[in-house]
């Protein structure tokens, strides 16, 4: 075990934290994300020069040979600088879903793509309903002569509002919760039959939903068949929330740092703020949640490449431990910084409702605390 | 002692329940029950249909169109409003400057302000927090000089709900730099937001709300005949409002209501007949938050019941502290309830249409809410002040 | 409405205050606590004269007229002043029970030795495994030609190591949970077959196990018959649980206010440790917390007189209250103490002991949440 | 970054466990697991199996009887101990005097006491609280004063953990009652418990165990060869070893062992089949834990991996912060546990013969250790002190 990042890694950060601190102040980049993309397109081909979209993938899909670390240094910096750009659900969760069906015949092409910048693409799983139950899936896939026939809606896809294409599980044959049956298609934008509706999220960014009304695709498109369909989307999920965590953790550290220099400069009752034990204490409570909170990202990543169950459950006990931290470093950067903690046009509400919004990425809390506990049947019935 | 409701107090709520229900129109309701901050016309039109009732201001004196009830009464009407979905009237005239106006003012001030506040026909604003003086009201720096017979006022407000459509402003200044404030330098002058000198400008909230304002005052000129009471005694004034407005921040009626309907929420099937109930960490939290709410209630019960003499400051933070940590659990169990449907932002006008996420109409609000509420463990003095003032005055620390 | 003591009510506080402050100082209480009974028999018959003992009874039932309200205003003295006399144990638990159970003939003759100090009783309901769930009687009650012939095990009896007669639960007929067929008996201490196993409490009150081995008991000593058996058991923890509840009210203000003076007199690093903001901030929760648990015990004896299931709701509402309260005001009392609370010799730790023990008595937390939520449950489905 | 075990480590944990597992006698491990405080007799034993085996101070460096064991292999180490249910090793000498001799030490003194205490041959205890002094180590107030070759010691120590069956103590005093404590005025003197002078009285804990004594040092006369190191650095050898504690008092291995039994018992189905953990409140608290325990767990991981020189005085607190509150949740899960067997007060030899309530062997020590624990928040700095020095080194504040 060895938690310093190697001569590559520590260069990658330093890149990355130089990359976001220059790119523009944090009021800056809020105002950009209320337009359009919500980020910025000069961002990300400056990504695609830096190399960050290939960061997370190994060198036979096209990648650089890295993997979730890499991909956990490049987010938790965007996350401190609350940089709005897609690269967790391009780059990471559907490149490297992409990356692990072999059976996909446009798999390095695509890949391609994403890694030189010009393909952004976003997953498609969650339903009305379905509560982060990647088995909970209603869309239907018909095969048809040429290909499939896909029907149904999808809703909170992430980064969805630009995405250049879809992937979207959909359900071959079985029941509402079977995990076997469903399968992956890639979805191009623009393809008859799919209705986009964009708009943002909580923290400024955009996502959409889907209305797929008997959207025809080629029997190519069908990215992870039926048998491996769910295995791979939990794979791709638990690396996302992984991805989601590493963004919170930079988020957090920002917003405790920010409430710090607050502390000092803030002066009331004729002395600086900081000198009220009180709210010095609990900034040293948000400063022991925020350390824990990374001792967690890194478990959690531990155990990427562990057997499924055991994946889950780490995974799971990560997003449950970093989420209950962001929530009280938010509420409590907030809370320190008083009345002007309470306005749009200050960062540190910016950084609690990003908190609040990876929260609710590839589960939320109460998703995540019932897939340990119910892990824990499991175990306990030694399944 | 006697911890029952009698069945005169039983009837009356009976009586209250049937007026306001039949009282608050449909989509009053049905904005008020989304949440969000009320427009000003729902205002207006529920001030205007209690006060045509007399039930207006039941915390007023009798003599000044109160109700006569007792404060277990108050409590109930309060209840009912809440349950039935009625707007909560604005704060600033009825429960702010209306006391110290009837406690404090000269006859001609009551004259003259009173009955619009009770009609509704004139709303006003507090200007007492300032840039820089947040839950510390001693470093005031506004300027009221006497000249002639006006004072002329030069600050800069901040926080200052509804000043955007209020018509007058109780605002807190030093009339006597040469003496610090707690001993006499400050007080509180009425005026027209509508005059030259007054500039408003808004301040959009973390839930991308606009609630609160910064107001800019320069040379404003207010006739000496509108200082509120007493040259000096702004402090003391400020102090008598801030012990008002704790026990009424507990905001029991309007938890319990929202807790109502957090709770309907949990327990309705979705299309494939699970609810969210059935996890027990879920079910379990809302019979925590009941279980508090119904603790919060009785304090407030308590305070009220007991004479006004005898009713501490210290009570009243105790009751600010713990309704507002309960108002922000709720609006975070509401939030948590949303699952993914937390993610997508939604407009104070998405209701109209089709919602992200194909959400239904009761899910634009709460998102905002549980962001708006972070504010309520600030305003008022934060929960920090609260545990100062207890300390001091409860165990002299 | 209304909150205020009545002129009696006064009286009766002011004179139990002041009877617990003169008895003896805690220090002197507590080594009492030690030894034999784990209480003064020379209180006991204090309370009797003072008329204590019937402060809860109606008058038809030989006692001064009062009720739960009387009964709670001494406990929270007794509670203040950590005495452990068997005043709820006796005085309103069992005598209570005794003053409902009409068709019991020797009734008004018990009841006249409680009110005079001169019986003693303790009521066995818990069993090996039951957890306060008064239905869960595995104890036999067989008819006998003469009475009743009673066989099994009760488990910690409260103040059942100076009990003169027990007032035990057995099962005439039905399964181990049914809520009918469950008989109250009354077992004078010393009946043959009755083992008496005393012991000591954590906060050093006298308590027992039952065995009974063929107890033989006259048809006469069933208080109550298999069809109320149970509903008054239920009625009598109720009340029980309150009273429990007063008790800690009492601990929990005199655990606060010794808290108070320690901060004001003790001095670290060269200022009365009060001066500390967070310790000050600390002991403002504890006042709001111990006011709002106040708020909960007046709740829930308002509630005493409601039908059952409300009246269940309502009690287990405040138990829960109370108990998650009393953790807090006693933990953060020893914490603010610092080494020195942690010494059996200072009264402080025997505060959060008598509260833990109240916690655990007529119901913990976790039966209290339980019930609470299954009532929610039971409204829910109408019943 | 490699955040995973090698093939190596977890080939070095099924050593461990072999060793351990076969190591611990039956009846010591059932001690261990009933809680409470740990006999001499069994801490000695232990303490030569693991001597016999070369195990006993892997945290030591090489020369001085440790391992070279990395970090991470202790903590393996450590974890398979608590495992077996092994006692906890007595702590002053291996965690605190040890590591200070040998840092600061005299060759002399290494020579001298070095192997006695990895033999367990002696015992030591740590003079540092006094009345009145509680976390504030600059308010000491014993006193050493040089009298030709000795020091001769008068004062008062409190909180001394097994002075009662101590060999020797170190101990914290003034040797220059001119200077103040942070600037030279302590130091640190070595000397035996039963010499005339020293008086120990038992305070009896709320647990009504005895573990912890005051002590009364009454013209103590120590050689000045024993007085450790330099004189003038007591302060900077208490500092030294309070971050040592603190690293360890996060305590993670016991607490790994508690959850583990915790779970088991709440596992356990009783006569009537139901079980514990099927109540969802009690599962998720149990969840819970484990989750903040795991994370705790890879905190000591960190910062046991850092370089030395690179560890924080702040991360220690923090870990002690977080450490303390795990195992008095933990130990107050335990004790809920126990529904209405947390009523009786078992004492430290209850487990011969029937428990009151008919308990089962295990619930003796659940309710002492609750209580003990309250301790853990306090001592070693209480958490409070832990937080002041987070936000005076973390944020200069």
């Amino acid at each position: 075990m060895d938690f310093s990042l190697t001569e590559e890694q520590a260069l990658l950060r330093d890149s990355a934290r130089r990359f976001v601190a220059e790119a523009a102040p944090v009021e800056q980049r809020l105002a950009a994300a209320r337009q359009g993309d919500g980020f910025s397109r000069d961002h990300w081909s400056a990504f695609a020069e830096l190399g960050w979209l290939g960061a997370a993938l190994p060198e036979e899909a096209g990648g650089f040979g890295g993997g979730m670390l890499e991909a956990a240094i490049i987010l938790e910096e965007l996350g401190r600088g609350l940089v709005g750009a897609p690269l967790l659900s391009t780059a990471v969760v559907c490149a490297g879903l992409l990356a692990r069906c072999e059976g996909y015949a446009e798999r390095l092409a695509t890949l391609e793509l994403v890694v030189a910048g010009e393909s952004l693409l976003a997953l498609a799983t969650e339903e009305p309903g379905s509560r982060y139950d990647l088995a909970h899936v209603e869309t239907a896939a018909r095969e048809t002569a040429e290909g499939y026939r896909l029907s149904g809606r999808k809703i909170v896809v992430l980064d969805g509002a630009s995405a250049d294409a879809f992937m979207v599980s959909a359900r071959l044959f079985g029941e509402a919760r079977d995990r076997r049956g469903i399968g992956v298609f890639m979805v191009p934008f623009g393809t008859p039959g799919l209705t986009v509706r964009p708009y943002r999220t909580l923290d400024g960014r955009g996502a959409a939903d889907l209305v797929l009304a008997d959207v025809e695709i080629p029997s190519g498109a069908m990215v992870a068949g039926p048998d491996e369909g769910w295995d791979r989307l939990a794979e791709a999920a638990d690396r996302a929330a992984m991805g989601a965590a590493a963004d919170c953790l930079g988020a957090m550290e920002a917003a405790i740092e920010m409430t710090a220099d607050y502390l000092k400069t803030r002066r009331q009752f004729g002395r600086p703020i900081g000198e009220f034990q009180t709210l010095a204490h609990r900034l040293a409570d948000m400063f022991v949640a925020a350390e824990n909170a990374r001792s967690m990202l890194y478990r959690g990543l531990s155990f990427l490449d562990a057997p499924p169950a055991e994946r889950a459950r780490a995974v799971s006990a990560s997003k449950v431990a970093i989420t209950q931290a962001a929530a009280f470093v938010g509420q409590q950067a907030i809370q320190l910084h008083g009345g002007i903690g309470m306005s749009e046009e200050h960062p540190v509400g910016h950084f609690y409702k990003r908190l609040q919004v990876a929260g609710k990425s590839y589960g939320d809390l109460t998703f995540h605390m019932a897939r340990y506990v119910d892990g824990d049947a499991a175990r306990e019935q030694g399944a | 002692m006697d911890l029952k409701l009698t069945a005169e107090d039983e009837a009356f709520r009976r009586e209250v329940r049937d007026f306001v229900r039949s009282a608050v129109p449909a989509d009053m309701a049905r904005r008020t029950r989304r949440g969000g901050h009320t427009p000003k016309a729902d205002l207006q039109a529920w001030n205007r249909i209690l006060y045509d009732k007399g039930w207006v201001a039941p915390h007023w004196p009798r003599e000044y169109g109160g109700t006569g009830w007792s404060a277990l009464r108050i409590h109930i009407f309060e209840e009912e409003c809440a349950a039935a979905d009625a707007p909560f009237l604005s704060y600033f005239g009825l429960r702010l400057i209306g006391p110290l106006l009837y406690t404090f003012g000269s006859p001609r001030q009551k004259e003259l302000h009173l009955g619009p506040i009770l009609r509704g026909d004139v709303f006003w604003c507090q200007g007492f927090s300032e840039p820089g003086s947040g839950s510390d009201l001693a470093s005031v720096r506004t300027t009221a000089a006497r000249d002639g017979d006006d004072y002329v006022i030069n600050g800069q407000k901040i926080w200052t709900t509804e000043a955007h459509y209020a018509d007058k402003m109780f605002c807190l200044a030093r009339t006597n730099p040469d003496v610090p404030p707690q001993k006499g330098g400050l007080s509180i002058l009425m005026f027209d937001m509508n005059q030259p000198g007054v500039t408003v400008r808004p301040i959009v909230t973390i839930d991308e709300g606009h609630s609160v304002n910064e107001v800019f005052l320069d040379n404003v000129r207010v006739p000496a005949v509108d200082l509120l009471g007493e040259a000096g005694q702004g402090w003391t004034y400020a102090k008598f409002l801030l012990g008002n407005e704790r026990v009424s921040n507990a905001q029991v009626p309007r938890s319990r209501r929202d807790l109502q309907l957090l709770r309907a929420r949990a327990e309705a099937p979705d299309a494939s007949g699970a609810r969210l109930v059935d996890n027990p960490d879920i079910r379990q939290r809302l019979a925590q938050l009941e279980i508090d709410l119904a603790a919060l209630e009785w304090s407030v019960l308590r305070v009220l019941a007991s004479p006004e003499g005898e009713r501490t400051q210290a009570s009243a933070s105790g009751l600010k502290i713990t309704g507002s940590e309960i108002q922000q659990r709720i609006s975070e169990l509401a939030y948590d309830l949303l699952g993914p449907l937390g993610v997508p932002f939604y407009g104070e006008d998405d209701v109209a249409g089709d919602l992200p996420g194909f959400a239904s109409p009761d899910v634009p609000g709460v998102a905002a809410r549980q962001l708006f509420l972070r504010a309520a463990s600030i305003y008022a003095g934060s929960n920090e002040i609260q545990r100062t003032i207890i300390a001091k005055q409860v165990f002299s620390l």
